[in-house]
């Protein structure tokens, strides 16, 4: 397994995140997919935003952003546009990337901006303490939803499909040697990439919805996910209450910073036959 | 101090025209300031752009009292025809403004739009026939520095138009000045 | 042995107590990770890769044969 | 100097921010600001440049911070509704020490109010518009050279201090054309940031120097460290403790007041022996300086002090200047932003605050009115 302490920042640690939440697992995952890929520590970005999924660029050994609510992709678009040979990386939450930075998202995945974004899915605002978030399921509870979610939630994939992600894949805390594969896979689209985690909050989210301890929360994403090749055999009735993992979605499309980079090259070569 | 307002509709060129206007100015060795006001619509409503032109450098930067008023619509003549200085010089085109106002002011009345339509073939040039209408009515810059200017600005392919438009109203400018 | 615990950055969670596949560990009185049968361990890596605190690392040396990439057992 | 010729004040501000560097551009389309963001799309491919047009103006805010982490000059262009929005980020780039510059051509508001009328109501918000304490550098040119220099100016002092820096233009000066004549590159002083002179190993990202300023590695140059809107040590690191954040705070003050001087920019005109002194700035200085000419012909000893620092305030050359008058006027298209800020270094009674808030600029009679007043009447 790979040594992920090089890439972590003693100093940082302990970690702020609770007992039994699924962030560091899906940190690691990340990590070990940098790894792999063997990505250039000097020339990897990460850029978050706020929340407590956010909080994982503090802990990172590379040149990390933890921005403004909402706004990691927008820092990070000027960051891959600036310099675009730097591989950027964007970790987030479910609130933070489709509440409050959700006009960001979308935007970021019509661009097709060469971005890999990690979605940190605990379904619920856990640094503010547990309210609901675009994520929180139907009739499911919260702080601010005390009688039941009304609002029905987001499907992050179909969203990130939707606006133009070329890459789209989700995964959980308990796959999380294929969350591995997916980040790799994405880091490796020359493209925007989503990678929907999902991760348990046993704190805010659990503990309301009565699912039990961390361990249990993780035996719940075992037991709902259904890879994509599976279910593609079930009917919508089997898939009632489940949820695809993998990749679930690859298209191409002109990256935007290439694009950019094109453009220069002609404007330049015009210029220079003048 | 040239203090000149151009006024008509969104859309007739008269802002192209004062930045030419100024252009030429500067050709000529001038100080000169243009601004420009108009409402929220990209097309139509009353629009006014201001050339000031000086041997001085200019401090205040709007027209307080025109010497030269260029009313290009029957609203906007009404609407600045206050602006215009007591004895000072009215242009407007009799294309468009059909009720011409009771005004201390020499007055060069003119089919400038019909000119543009019917004698050049094309009504875009409308403003660059006003705007050598007025030069040449009140010999505010060198017609060369002014045609200059023009061909400077116009699209490609439209300067042999446009010259003729600017001396076609340079003619009847100055014919009346 | 097979595995390097980190008490000071355990958290108690359990996570890793649940997973492993042997019942090799378990939490102390302080609410931290031991390996209570190290030598039931069988290196599959499930603790290690689902620790979310990084407070257990599963070495290799023994068996260099069956290395595996992911770290869960193939 | 290049050769005489017609220029807006949004262009001549387009062509400072190239002249001092200015490599990337993020934006959002906003009357009257628009031409700033038109200009450079159209300039920067062919410098190697970058412009985006952003989903929004908190997303443009942010670009220009990520593109800035990189070591490239950003700049940013709005108006009053836009910098309402770049608050949130603009106080970010203060904590984080992330020099960018925002451009904000003032129109009337509250709100979207007067979308092609100037104003120049944002002085205050340029100084408080986000939330907490922070230093700040605004700067308000009146003319379209000075659109030009001053902006110069702003992406210098961004780069300097590591700060974000507000160009306030409005209306009247960025929609105005004018005959300028533009310096020769080489006669235009440009100011980098200041790099790190240790090795990466021994590098913290947020340790001042003397100045008080940190150096600053770019992103990709093998410098780690990271950058929070938090309170933060030297590291860059989130931190609760007490000291270090009153140091931080602090500094964020004392880094730029410490600069007073290098940062006051300002013209005197007839102040050597004027009775009344007129303080304006931006597209007011120009009513203002035609009102303290018309007064000398009249025989009044008036005199202007066109502040072109509007933050940090300058208030000891204002005091200075106001010492020998009997009466100090403030014109402003607003409801008398900095006539406040004046009276508290001259006194309240000094002051004559002159407003207009209809979306005009002053008539010079509108200013010349009361300068006729302070010295008691005509003479």
């Amino acid at each position: 397994m790979a040594d992920i302490e090089k890439y972590l920042r003693p100093s940082a640690f302990p970690h702020i995140w609770c007992p039994g939440c699924g962030n560091g697992i899906i940190l690691a995952s990340i990590i070990r997919a940098i790894d792999k890929l063997g990505l250039d520590q000097e020339k990897t970005i990460i850029v978050s935003g706020i929340g407590c999924s956010s909080r994982a660029s503090g802990y990172m050994n590379f040149n990390t952003v933890h921005t403004a609510h909402g706004r990691a992709l927008t820092f990070a678009t000027g960051i891959k546009l600036a310099q675009p040979e730097l591989n950027v990386l964007v970790i987030t939450g479910d609130g933070d990337s489709t509440a409050i930075g959700g006009n960001h998202f979308i935007h970021a995945a019509r661009r097709n901006i060469d971005l890999t974004t990690i979605i940190f899915n605990n379904n619920i605002y856990g640094m503010t303490g547990g309210q609901s978030s675009p994520l929180t399921p139907l009739a499911s509870r919260s702080t601010t939803a005390p009688f039941g979610h009304i609002e029905r939630s987001f499907d992050i994939g179909a969203l990130a499909i939707a606006a133009g992600a070329t890459y789209v894949a989700r995964a959980t805390a308990f796959h999380a040697n294929m969350l591995t594969d997916l980040v790799v896979k994405g880091i490796e689209n020359k493209g925007f990439s989503v990678i929907d985690a999902i991760t348990q909050c046993p704190v805010s989210y659990g503990r309301k919805n009565k699912m039990g301890s961390a361990a249990k929360m993780m035996e719940w994403q075992k037991e709902h996910a259904i890879p994509v090749q599976a279910a593609a055999k079930l009917s919508q009735e089997q898939l009632k209450d489940k949820f695809v993992i993998g990749e679930l979605h690859r298209s191409e499309a002109p990256e935007f910073t290439a694009e950019y980079d094109k453009l220069i090259a002609h404007v330049q070569a015009k210029r220079g036959n003048k | 101090m040239w203090q000149i307002s151009l006024s008509g509709t969104g859309g007739q060129g008269l802002i192209l025209a004062g930045i030419i206007l100024a252009e030429a100015a500067i050709l000529d060795g001038k100080q000169t300031i243009q601004t420009q006001s108009y409402g929220p619509e990209a097309r139509g409503g009353a629009s006014k752009s201001e050339v000031l032109i000086s041997d001085q450098e200019i401090d205040y930067p709007k027209a307080t009292a025109a010497d030269i008023l260029l009313a290009m619509s029957q609203e906007a003549c009404n609407k600045y025809i206050g602006l215009l200085k007591q004895g000072g010089k009215l242009v407007v085109d009799t294309t468009l403004v059909k009720t011409l106002p009771e005004v201390d002011a020499k007055v060069l009345a003119l089919p400038i739009t019909h000119i543009a339509r019917n004698e050049l073939g094309n009504v875009m040039v409308a403003n660059i026939v006003a705007l050598g209408a007025l030069a040449g009515f009140a010999d505010l810059v060198e017609l060369e520095c002014l045609t200059k200017a023009v061909l400077a600005r116009v699209p490609k392919g439209t300067e042999e138009l446009n010259k003729k438009a600017l001396e076609t109203g340079y003619a009847l400018g100055q014919a009346e000045r | 042995m097979a595995l390097a615990i980190k008490p000071k950055l355990c958290k108690g969670c359990g996570i890793c107590v649940h997973f492993c596949p042997k019942a090799v560990l378990d939490l102390d009185e302080m609410g931290k990770i031991y390996a209570k049968d190290p030598d039931k361990c069988i290196i599959c890596g499930q603790c290690e890769l689902r620790c979310p605190d990084y407070a257990i690392k599963v070495t290799k040396e023994e068996k260099t044969s069956t290395k595996t990439d992911g770290g869960a057992a193939k | 100097m290049t050769k005489a010729r017609l220029m807006q004040g949004n262009q001549a501000c387009a062509e400072g921010a190239l002249a001092a560097g200015v490599r990337f551009f993020g934006g959002y389309p906003i009357t009257p600001s628009t031409e700033v963001a038109e200009i450079l799309a159209e300039k920067l491919p062919a410098l190697g440049g970058k412009f985006i047009q952003m989903e929004d103006e908190i997303a443009s805010m942010g670009a220009v911070c990520g593109a800035a982490l990189t070591g490239v000059k950003a700049l940013t262009a709005t108006s009053g509704p836009g910098f309402s929005l770049k608050q949130e980020l603009i106080g970010y780039a203060s904590i984080a020490e992330i020099p960018v510059v925002i451009v904000n051509v003032q129109r009337l508001g509250p709100s979207t109010g007067k979308p092609t009328s100037p104003g120049q109501g944002d002085v205050m918000q340029a100084r408080w518009g986000s939330h907490g304490d922070r230093g700040v550098i605004a700067l308000s040119p009146a003319s379209v050279r000075e659109c030009f220099d001053v902006t110069v100016k702003a992406v210098n002092f961004s780069e300097k201090f590591r700060t974000p820096v507000v160009l306030l233009l409005d209306e009247v000066i960025g929609h105005m054309r004018e005959r300028v004549e533009l310096p020769e590159p080489d006669e235009i002083e440009i100011i980098d940031r200041k790099l790190p002179a240790v090795p990466p190993s021994e590098y913290q990202a947020y340790k001042p120097e003397a100045d008080g300023i940190p150096p600053m590695a770019a992103f990709g140059s093998g410098y780690y460290y990271h950058v929070t809107g938090l309170v933060h040590n030297y590291l860059g690191q989130p931190t609760q403790a007490n000291d270090l954040t009153a140091e931080l705070i602090e500094r964020l003050h004392t880094k730029i007041d410490n600069a007073k001087e290098e940062l006051t920019l300002y013209t005197e005109h007839y102040l050597d022996d004027a009775e009344v002194l007129v303080v304006s700035y931006g597209g007011s200085a120009r009513a203002a300086i035609a009102a303290v000419k018309a007064a000398r012909e009249q025989g009044i000893k008036a005199g202007l002090l066109k502040l072109i620092t509007i933050w940090p305030f300058p208030g000891d050359v204002v005091k200075q200047a106001a010492a020998k008058v009997k009466k100090v006027i403030v014109p402003e298209m607003n409801y008398g932003q900095l006539a406040g800020e004046i009276e508290r270094y001259v006194g309240q009674d000094k002051v004559v605050s002159v407003t207009r808030v209809d979306g005009e600029l002053f008539k010079p009679e509108e200013i010349l009115a009361p300068i006729v007043t302070a010295v008691g009447g005509a003479k």
